[in-house]
């Protein structure tokens, strides 16, 4: 563990939106990425109502406190964007809100792809179901 | 032997000696604070200020009387004669000039490097890893012999690693990330009997097993002193007479020309002092830690589901502990056991984002790998802290598991190593 | 200037700390007490004892602010970079690092040993001129410019000695024999016309002339603590960034990898402090240092006939002398002078029975090397020492001389030079 | 300077018998050996009685405290020696008695060979004299 600034710790002892959502449900996309042998693994879930509008967020993370502190600060960043707001958030954005170590930079860049994963689980389902519905 | 929480409530007599005001410190393998009474006998040895090379005056001879007593106090800890001891700066230096000043000899007296070959196993310190990679570099050969998974060298390899080349083979005693402890009068039977020199890193070792090296066949063991609560930067290393080596620094011939440079006589003082202290305290502070070990040991199975000790656990050191918890990750979990000083072989707690070559070595499963943490007790811990230390222990596994989606998937049966892992 | 006897009665503030109970030390140059401020700062500074390499917990950020602090602050004294400064064991393991780590780089590149030229004096300390020893008889071409007779390197000579193979040149700024000061500034202007590195061995330099690294061309200078009132088993190298440098020793990678072991922090932090202190103590020290050196000179050769001073006159610190005294031996003068601590460049006196080199080397005459005295003042030297001194050494030579064999043929008016010696 | 002993300190401190006497005197010898280059120089001076006994002796020595304690010594011991006693003196001898470091044997060598060459000095002269009564 290096020496963290406030912010990390901040977010680490008191990370909001640890949880999970109900993966059934057409409305909560998960991402799904990293890998236990890199050292850190990193589950979202987002909800959206009919204006793709991400209502609900929640993440489960094993990693370190930075990807702990990323995942966090990701789930208060995307809570109330539209899927395309969301799409474009940055991993540099997150590391600067928590002005990251250099070298935690990847839990950033994890935590970007998270959400895009999310995304693009949602997208799919919608598709699966359209699919269905239309088929 | 049977440790129960609250009816252990002696305390070794140095506690209190030292302020932690930064936590509890759990990283004794890292470093140990310097005892307070070596602080005192070297702050006193300061008015003692010649140069032991000045032969002109009493400044110097004075130097001289304190550097050989120094010497002889140390001598008599690890059992050899005074003249067998050399000073350093460190157990790196230490090994550097074991493992390149015995290359070194030879290539003087005209051998090949690619006629030299050296053995040495995959979870050694660094500074004798990275000597052989330099070495290597050189033309020299060298041969890394496997340990087993419990961390112990596996005596039949090592055996089949001789070649008719082999000058010397270089193996840490007690390891500093596993706590396992080789079995190094066996090694040194071996290569006697082979004809092979031995080079024995005991920074680890000195104050927490016995050392006699009268009883051991071994020609070069190295030492440091902030390992056993003395200075930083000063070590020695143990030279059996006859030994050819030849130095690798050069300059004033002092240390009988192998260790070139003004002996730095307060560390002197201070290195001998600590040793004395450590081998007196030894078999007190074994039997103490061997009862703290299996309290935290035998709390912490019982509590918690996927945690697995690397290393041995009979052939260990009771000092240390370096334990996987199974989907928690170990920067996380000594971020939430802030109170105490740890360390982990974490990629994410290290510099280089490398995680632990020692544990790869010894076949830790990769997943498990970020998730550990290594746990030294030494001379100031004390039961009280222990039993803390395991409550608080098991209270951040649990809270981190609650947020592992690693957990999860486990409690609902998945087998992680079927999954496909989206890595970048 | 004019110091006479008695009318200088002001003492400098530091003295009466530290005790000297074993006669006035007069060899400042072999090593200095460590000053008690210095031993009280890294006394005090055992408390923060964590490894700075830990990076896991706050006792390793806490060492490492310390080790960090220092770098700065010795930085400051030497104006550079505190990314330029690495700590070493001593002034021996810097000039080690920086002239093996300088051609070892090179020879990792692929070049030629051959092809390797480094230029050198023959009066340098022994740990430049035994690694250049060791580097010839790995192939590398060493060449010893001449110098002057008063010591002086001979700027023209060093000129003419570069080749277009000349990687490196290694001088010393003062000499610990003679005390002379080279003209660092000009060799380093013609090290950089030709493209060529420049090592500077600055162990008799700090606290006694200004080193600004900022002023001058160097690419790398040796300091010891223990030179300058700091402690023993403490050195520092300046490496200039972007200078192409390969370690010698090997292991955890600290001090940019250029110098592995755990960094002894409180023997930072004292030789910080001690550096600080030789820095705003020089001024006023040289210029008390320069009175008793012309109350020295100026007695002892009205006093004495036949000696004569070995080095330049003009070009050296203040601090030191060293004196031929002619049909005196050097040995016998130091017994004489049961009350000081001296040394003498007398093959007597020494552990190998070679008489010095460095006299030897500016062509002092063979019946001359014998009869030489060091006499180094320090900070604790009081004006008081210093005429008592010069009683005491009239008061010897003459003793001497009336039993030397050689001083009754000199009065009869033999010339030596042409006696036939009986010599076994 | 080595940290000598006691007995070297002492000699060298008070020295017996430093001087010279006259070289033209006959039943004088002149023992005169080492050189400055060397470190030191030695010269020994025996007077001898008719019957060749040693009466008296002086010496005075370039060389470190060793070398002018074991000139003294020397003195010491040839003192009422015969020429014949005084040539079996032996450096071993001279060394034991101040018990001298290895490292400065060599100054016990010189005052033996300073012996030697005193005594050699005075038998030349003796031939020469008889040459000259003689001739
Ligand atoms: C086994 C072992 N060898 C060598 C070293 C290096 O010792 P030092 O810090 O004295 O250079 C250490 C500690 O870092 C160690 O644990
Ligand atoms: C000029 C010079 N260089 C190097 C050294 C060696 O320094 P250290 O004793 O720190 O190894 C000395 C002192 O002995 C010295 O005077």
């Amino acid at each position: 563990m290096h020496k963290y600034n406030d912010k990390i710790n901040a977010m680490f002892e008191n990370p909001v939106n640890v949880g999970s959502l109900d993966e059934n449900d057409p409305n909560v996309g998960v991402g799904f990425v990293g890998s236990p042998a890199c050292g850190d693994v990193l589950k979202i879930f987002i909800k959206v109502d009919d204006e793709d509008r991400i209502v609900d967020v929640k993440f489960k993370t094993f990693g370190c406190g930075s990807a702990i502190a990323s995942s966090a600060v990701l789930t208060q960043k995307v809570m109330g964007l539209t899927l395309d707001e969301a799409k474009k958030i940055t991993n540099k954005e997150i590391a600067d809100e928590l002005a990251l170590p250099p070298i935690k930079t990847h839990c950033s860049v994890l935590a970007e792809e998270a959400i895009l994963d999310a995304i693009y689980d949602l997208l799919k389902k919608r598709k699966v179901c359209k699919v269905d519905q239309t088929g | 032997m049977n440790l129960k929480k609250g009816n252990n409530t002696d305390t070794p007599d140095r506690n209190g000696r030292v302020e932690f005001e930064q936590g509890i410190y759990l990283d004794y393998s890292a470093t140990t604070p310097c005892d307070p009474d070596v602080v005192k006998e070297m702050f006193d040895s300061y008015k003692v200020f010649g140069n032991p090379h000045s032969i002109t005056h009493a400044y110097g001879w004075d130097a001289t009387a304190l550097v050989e007593e120094s010497r002889t106090k140390f001598a008599n800890v690890i059992n050899c004669s005074p003249r067998e001891v050399i000073f350093t700066s460190g157990a790196t230096e230490s090994n550097n000039i074991a493992i390149q000043g015995v290359i070194r000899s030879r290539l003087d007296n005209g051998v090949a490097p690619k006629d030299i070959h050296i053995i040495t196993t995959k979870i050694e310190h660094k500074a004798t890893l990275e000597t052989c990679l330099a070495m290597e570099s050189m033309g020299i050969r060298v041969q890394y012999v496997p340990v087993q998974n419990n961390g112990i060298v596996d005596l039949k390899a090592l055996e089949k690693a001789f070649t008719d080349k082999t000058l010397l083979v270089s193996i840490g005693w007690v390891n500093s990330e596993l706590g396992v402890v080789q079995p190094i009068k066996a090694i040194g039977e071996m290569c006697e009997a082979k004809g092979v020199l031995l080079h024995v890193d005991a920074a680890q070792a000195l104050g927490r097993i016995k050392i006699d090296l009268s009883d051991i066949n071994v020609d070069l063991m190295s030492f440091s002193a902030h390992k056993f609560y003395g200075p930083k930067g000063i070590g020695a290393l143990y030279v059996k007479k006859r030994t050819k080596i030849s130095p690798i620094v050069f300059g004033g011939k002092q240390e009988k020309g192998l260790r070139s440079g003004t002996i730095p006589l307060q560390l002197c003082v201070g290195l001998a002092k600590a040793a004395e202290l450590a081998e007196n305290l030894r078999s007190d502070e074994y039997e103490r830690m061997t009862k703290m070990q299996k309290y935290i040991v035998d709390n912490l199975t019982k509590e918690l589901a996927d945690i697995y000790i690397n290393g041995d656990l009979k052939d260990r050191i009771p000092h240390n502990l370096n334990i996987s918890f199974g989907y928690v990750e170990g920067e996380a979990l000594m971020m939430k056991l802030k109170g105490y000083a740890l360390s982990s072989a974490s990629a994410c707690s290290s510099t280089t984002l490398q995680p632990s070559y020692v544990l790869e070595a010894i076949g830790v499963d990769e997943d498990l790998i970020h998730t550990s943490l290594r746990i030294v007790l030494g001379r100031y811990t004390t039961y009280e802290n222990v039993y803390n230390f395991v409550d608080d222990v098991i209270k951040a596994v649990n809270e981190l598991r609650e947020m592992s989606p690693l957990w999860d998937m486990k409690k609902s049966g998945v087998d992680l190593k079927q999954v496909k892992w989206h890595t970048h």
